[in-house]
């Protein structure tokens, strides 16, 4: 492996981190259930980019764009799922709210 | 030839199997099945005594096969554990009462007889294990049919014994490790630190199926709960054969242990502090089955004092112990079971005067009594002298305790019997009988061969005792009859004297014979100790218990505490970014989304520190 | 390859069964699922007894897929096809519209393809396809009775699996770049040359915590308590029998074994990581009172018990691993079918409000006993021979803490399952409790036929090794 | 490089939008927006057939599932939303094609500026690929949009009851 190739790979490395941190922030910051479902995507964004990265920069692209369609089909499959949750959830709150999830009985200590 | 060997364990095991499947509503069916394979049991225990045969079949790999192998110790026990098992079948066709689980009680009777079997025939540590293992889930089964508290107990004795069992189980690696193999005979580990660990834990294994402290606590709650059959035959006769069976054989063949090695002595300490303490707490007793368990737990210490001295003496004494307390223990349970049947009671408090009612009853138990608190020429004061003897070669301080332990045994036997068997007849018990023939016949052969021991000391010692030891270079010749040191011959017959004066004066004193101990029990120091002790302070499994409950109370509050230090620490850091700080916060999913990049963070740095 | 039908088989029948109005019965389904766990569990044992069998490609020519199935895997389909067929036992009583029964059904099948999938590839990323498949089918089965506590159960579980699946992903992008290419054997051999240290690391660091996050090993299990104590009673059961620990263990043995070869600092990351898992889970058990989380916290622990005796890096631990695995997710699906029997008897699942059921649900009590008992590791049962087999081999590889470690949770194991029992099935028979019967046919049946393999696979121990557990050696890697 | 650095740095700021805006849907929008500069990024890096893929499906059908998750979670009318999509549909429906036709100059230009990519050669046709040696990532794809229809038919049955 000589250096060129890992010297694509490396240019595009902090951009990809960067957009992890973007979408861990979202994740980590957000009230709102939606909001958590875009920092998921933001978090998918960055993995594809990083298989096509590594494809290219090796040469296995048509590998890489393999891995990035079947990847995209599991994505979207994922994201309804996890939308129809979401609205499920809304249905019973009638609210968005992540605070509104915690559970009421979270484990408490026994008596004995 | 060599499928006799599988037949001890095979027989118990399958007709256990078999009882389970018969109903209770043929209770003569289940006595006939179990006293027969008991019989049968007892004819192959004889067959296979002087036997020296070995055998193995294919079984798990890893080098490990069913190996099987007998020779004079291991024939020796098998023998006299099958004794024990024919006479409690016996006494058992009638003690079993109604609405009884009696189907399962005897089907883990056999059982159990068939794993002791298994776990004394093994040659292969493995496969022993197995066996060791089995019998304390018979165990479990066997004190929860007792009365409806019980399963508790069996739950505590369960949980004591596994962690022991577990102990051992670690105690067996180490030593296939260094030794490369786990074939029993094989196995001669020369002294290393290593090794040293591994007699630890295998002795642990050993001393706690003995039921010596600290690992006993189990046994004293056991005997009011438990059936009182199990309690006669399982830790006051079969336990006490396996545990002290497999201490000498780790003692003896599987390490060379140096004479007056760190490992001796702390047997030594543990054999002698059981003795004390186990008896001091028999004596305040009120409670006839009680007060035997106590006794059970500080006759062990003797034998594994007497063990642990290393020297001949005390060896064959130990070992001549464990013999003759597995008889006369048994045979007290049995006289406590006889008095249970007919008066309904074992508490003391209630009971009085019986000697004239139950004539033979008394007469068997005051042998075993006597047998049990040293006085000659009964078979207990013969292996007491030995042991005496091995541990002052050690040190007086062990002789003294053990010393103290043999008075507190016969005052608190004295207290029991004067109290259950003289004095005046409570008028509730005016027309006791004698128990039924059958429970007296299993009680007077007990009561026989406590007087046949003692008498003919020498027969046991050396058919019994001395093939045992062939390797060893020991002559247990030397020690027959009265040639052990006068003495302390003397010394023993002054205290068994100061024991009766003891008891007389604390009779006086209270003017009951159930008070005979009080003075003990209250005594200024003893009697804060003594009730601590009541309260379950000493006992190692309710220790462990609060240990649990407040390691389990901790984690829960870090675990709160991270969720708290979380929301700070999220609060702080997206306050820093944006600058509100309404717009923060998680719901708990957040809290394990942190704690998952934590750990990755953590698995990263541990790669790549150690890559 | 003949086991490629168990990917196949599944497919096709949920096209057959949903694509003409007359088969949209669930009655129908249910009965072609059955079939098909028990025909999975034949093939097994039809191709354990005749290996030349495995490489017969019933499509011949026209189409070939790159699977391959060894010793492990033959162990891990076995635990598929058993679980499978219980929960479908345990579903008849649990879900009740006709219509969702039958949707149940095709979503279990379509689990089980993505499960068997997981097993069957030797490619990294297509077991994360399968490893997607199965996920995603589990998210829809916990939501299947639109229940609240179920959803935000889901939810978080989905976030977590997320989280897992994005690390996984970069690991194997990161695969691709050092190796490239995304089969087991070239990644394996870049171990060998490449020059990538750090990248090597990370990747084997994001692959590892994506699985440890699917199996729930600790810190890394907060999603797991409540997906399996708010999911329906039989989704439970084929939840923590089998699809968190193929999710996770099974693919960190597969990785471990095939891709990184035990090395040395990862088989120290493993052993440290269990033994963490091992304690905190069974102390979390001890202080809970609701049933389904108690055995949720002691599915936590047992799973450490799987990354220990892989961690032990010697061919007897991943024997170990594999036998316990396989222990565990029968007794533990035994004790979850417990549980469903008695949440259905008694509508609650505090233990405080239970007590002496021994009386009323002779069978359930009994069974569970024995499954507690094998968990605890007590002889003859399964569960002695595996905790016996991970102690050795953790000793003998060098590692007697973690053995002793190992040694001292199974007291806190037996502690915390015989206070279940005590305050569940012994005791005083509890007053809310009066009315109840025993369970359902259907479910006494599941708990007997556990129990009953439980049992078998204790006592013919030989057996099972000869079979089963010895063949794994050969194929360790280390 | 400096197209692809400007495409990335453009990428995150979009990302950065599409997280900090406080309307959901502009946020969804936004993540389409993310969707098409990766799409630009992948003509560039020479998957043209991932880049398609990846524009159709994140940058059209995702937006489509968080809208639809939206409408069913806020006090937006139904109607209302769909008018605002159909005069959204009309307005931009040139723009897959700007992406697309962008999409390929920017790989010719990368061509013309003698900055080969390193690992450029293709070494083989995805299609071959995906049919003939990755078969059971195909299958893969079959199960889990089955799993997703089966996902959504069992989440959202009751609603169509109530309706």
């Amino acid at each position: 492996m000589n250096s060129e190739i890992a010297r694509l790979f490396w240019s595009f490395s902090p951009f990809i981190i960067m957009l992890f941190i973007i979408g861990l922030y979202c994740i980590f910051v957000t009230f709102n259930l939606i909001r958590v479902l875009v920092g998921v995507e933001v978090l998918m964004k960055a993995a594809t980019l990083l298989v096509i990265v590594a494809g290219a920069a090796t040469g296995h692209i048509a590998l890489a764009q393999v891995i990035v369609v079947t990847l995209i089909v599991i994505e979207v499959v994922v994201i309804t799922i996890a939308a129809g949750v979401v609205i499920g959830i809304w249905r019973h709150n009638n609210s968005l709210d992540t605070r509104k999830i915690r559970q009421i009985n979270d484990e408490g200590i026994s008596d004995e | 030839m060599n499928i006799m060997l599988f037949l001890p364990i095979i027989v118990p095991f399958v007709s256990g199997g078999v009882v389970l499947l018969v109903p209770n509503r043929l209770p003569v069916l289940q006595k006939a099945i179990t006293i027969v394979a008991t019989a049968l049991n007892l004819a192959l225990a004889i067959f296979l005594f002087k036997q020296n045969v070995s055998c193995s079949l294919p079984w798990i790999g890893f080098g490990i096969d069913f190996a099987l192998r007998v020779y004079h110790f291991s024939a020796f026990i098998i023998l006299a554990c099958s004794c024990f098992g024919f006479l409690i079948a016996i006494y058992s066709s009638f003690f079993i009462q109604k609405n009884f689980r009696a189907n399962q009680f005897f089907s883990y009777f056999l059982i159990t007889i068939a794993f002791t079997n298994g776990a004394v025939l093994a040659d292969n540590l493995l496969l022993m294990f197995f066996f060791w293992e089995g019998l304390l889930l018979v165990l479990f089964g066997m004190i929860a049919l007792g009365r409806p508290g019980a399963f508790k107990t069996a739950m505590k004795a369960f949980i004591i014994v596994a962690i022991t069992d577990l102990c051992m189980m670690i105690g067996i690696a180490i030593v296939s490790r260094l030794s490369g193999t786990f074939i029993i005979s094989k196995i001669n580990l020369p002294p290393s630190a290593a090794g040293s660990v591994a007699f630890v834990l295998l002795a642990i294994g050993a001393i706690s199926k003995a039921g010596s402290m600290p690992f006993h606590s189990w046994i004293p709650d056991a005997a009011l709960d438990a059936p009182l059959l199990f309690v006669a035959f399982v830790p006051a006769a079969l336990e006490k054969l396996l545990g002290i069976y497999f201490l000498a054989r780790i003692s003896l063949d599987m390490f060379q242990l140096s004479a007056h090695s760190f490992l001796n002595t702390s047997l030594m300490v543990i054999g002698s502090v059981t003795i004390l303490l186990a008896v001091m707490m028999a004596l305040i007793q009120k409670n006839y089955k009680k007060l035997l368990a106590y006794h059970a737990v500080s006759q062990v210490g003797y034998m594994i004092l007497g063990i642990g001295t290393a020297v001949p003496a005390g060896i064959i004494g130990g070992l001549f112990h464990m013999v003759n307390n597995a008889i006369y223990k048994s045979g007290l349970f049995l006289t406590a079971g006889s008095v249970e049947r007919q008066t309904g009671t074992t508490d003391l408090e209630e009971l009085g005067g019986l000697g004239r009612k139950m004539p033979i009853t008394f007469i068997c138990f005051l042998i075993a009594a006597a047998s049990i608190s040293g006085v000659p020429p009964f078979n207990g004061f013969f292996s007491k002298e030995l042991v005496y003897e091995g541990a002052l070669k050690r040190g007086f301080l062990f002789y003294a305790i053990a010393a103290t332990g043999s008075f507190f045994t016969a005052a608190s036997f004295l207290k029991l019997g004067h109290a259950a068997f003289l004095g005046k007849v409570p008028p509730k018990y005016e027309h006791t009988k004698e128990a039924p023939l059958a429970m007296l016949i299993p009680m007077a052969i007990i009561a026989f061969f406590c007087v046949f021991f003692g008498l003919c000391n020498s027969f046991a010692l050396q058919k019994l005792i001395q093939p045992v030891l062939h390797q060893a270079n020991f002559h247990a010749a030397e020690f027959e009859g009265f040639k052990v040191n006068a003495k302390l011959t003397a010394v023993t017959l002054i205290i068994l004297f100061a024991a009766l004066a003891n008891h007389f004066f604390g009779f006086r004193m209270r003017g009951k014979a159930i008070a005979a101990a009080d003075h003990i029990h209250h005594a200024p120091v003893l009697s804060f100790f003594y009730a601590k002790a009541q309260e379950k302070w000493f006992d190692p499994y309710d220790i462990g218990l609060r240990i649990v409950n407040m390691a389990a109370g901790f984690a829960f509050r870090v675990d709160r505490a991270i969720d708290w230090l979380y929301e700070i620490l999220i609060v702080k850091v997206t306050g820093f970014f944006s600058g509100t700080m309404k717009r923060l916060h998680t719901g708990n999913y957040g809290t394990y989304l942190f704690w998952s990049l934590i750990g990755l963070a953590f698995v990263i740095i541990f790669l790549s520190r150690s890559l | 390859m003949l086991l490629s039908l168990l990917i196949l088989i599944p497919l096709f029948s949920v096209l057959v069964l949903n694509l003409p109005p007359l088969l949209r019965r669930a009655k129908v389904s249910f009965y072609c699922a059955l079939c098909f766990t028990l025909a999975q569990i034949a093939l097994v044992f039809f191709c354990v007894f005749n290996p030349q069998s495995i490489v017969v490609n019933p499509f011949g020519s026209l189409l070939e897929l790159d699977l391959s199935a060894d010793s492990i895997s033959f162990v891990v389909l076995l635990s598929i096809g058993i679980t499978g067929f219980i929960t479908l036992l345990v579903a008849k009583y649990f879900i009740c519209e006709q219509q969702n029964e039958h949707n149940f059904v095709s979503v279990l099948f379509l689990a089980l393809a993505g499960l068997n999938g997981i097993v069957l590839t030797s490619d990294i990323f297509t077991l994360y396809v399968f490893l997607e498949i199965a996920a995603a089918a589990s998210f829809v089965l916990i939501v299947i009775n639109r229940k609240k506590n179920a959803l935000e159960a889901a939810f978080k579980y989905i976030v977590l699996s997320i989280l897992a699946t994005t690390m996984m992903l970069s690991s194997i992008a990161l695969f691709l770049f050092i190796a490239g290419n995304t089969h087991f054997a070239s990644i394996r051999a870049a171990f060998n040359y490449s020059s990538h240290d750090f990248l090597l690391i990370l990747a084997s660091g994001l692959f590892i915590c994506g699985a440890f996050i699917k199996a729930g090993v600790v810190p890394f299990h907060g999603w797991l308590p409540e997906a399996y104590s708010e999911s329906p009673a039989p989704v439970t059961v084929f939840l923590a029998g089998i699809v968190t620990k193929t999710l996770g263990i099974y693919t960190l043995i597969r990785i471990v074994n095939s891709v990184f070869g035990f090395l040395p600092a990862i088989n120290n990351l493993l052993l440290f990581a269990g033994a963490v898992t091992i304690t905190l889970g069974a102390l979390g058990a001890l202080a809970q009172n609701d049933f389904k989380r108690i055995l949720a916290y002691s599915s936590i622990s047992q799973i450490g018990y799987i990354v220990l005796a892989l961690g032990s890096g010697t061919a007897l631990g991943l024997s170990a691993a594999l036998f316990h695995f396989f222990n565990h997710s029968i007794f533990k699906a035994l004790l979850f079918v417990n549980s469903a029997a008695t949440e259905a008897q008694t509508k609650t699942r505090n233990v405080e409000a239970m007590g002496g059921l021994q009386a009323k649900m002779p069978a359930t009590a009994f069974t569970s006993v024995i499954a507690s008992l094998s968990a605890a590791g007590v002889p003859p049962l399964a569960g002695f021979w595996s905790k016996l087999m991970i102690v050795i081999a953790l000793v003998a590889s060098g590692h007697p803490l973690y053995a002793l470690v190992a040694v001292l949770a199974s007291v806190l194991t037996l502690a915390y399952l015989l206070s279940l029992q005590r305050r569940v099935f012994f005791g005083t028979l509890n007053a809310d409790c009066a009315q109840v019967v025993e369970a359902r046919a259907g479910l006494v049946f599941a708990a007997v036929l556990l129990a009953l393999i439980t049992v078998g696979a204790g006592v013919f121990f030989p057996f099972v090794l000869n079979t089963f557990i010895l063949p794994i050696e050969k194929i360790f890697a280390g | 490089m400096i197209v692809n650095s400007i495409l990335l740095i453009a990428l995150l700021c979009v990302a950065l939008w599409a997280v900090m805006t406080r309307s959901l849907l502009r946020s969804a929008i936004a993540l389409a927006i993310v969707s098409a500069v990766l799409t630009m990024l992948m003509f560039r890096l020479h998957s043209p057939l991932a880049a398609v893929f990846e524009l159709s499906v994140c940058a059209g059908l995702i937006p489509v599932v968080f809208v639809s998750a939206i409408t069913l979670t806020q006090p937006l009318s139904t109607k209302e939303v769909l008018q605002h999509m159909r005069e959204r549909l009309t307005r931009f429906w040139y723009l897959p094609f700007i992406i697309v036709s962008s999409g390929i100059i920017f790989t010719f230009i990368h061509l013309s500026s003698k900055m080969p990519l390193p690992g450029a050669e293709v070494d083989k046709d995805v299609r071959i690929l995906l049919w003939n040696i990755r078969p059971l990532d195909l299958i893969g794809q079959i199960l889990i949009l089955l799993i997703g229809a089966f996902g959504i038919l069992i989440i959202f049955k009751e609603k169509k009851e109530n309706e």
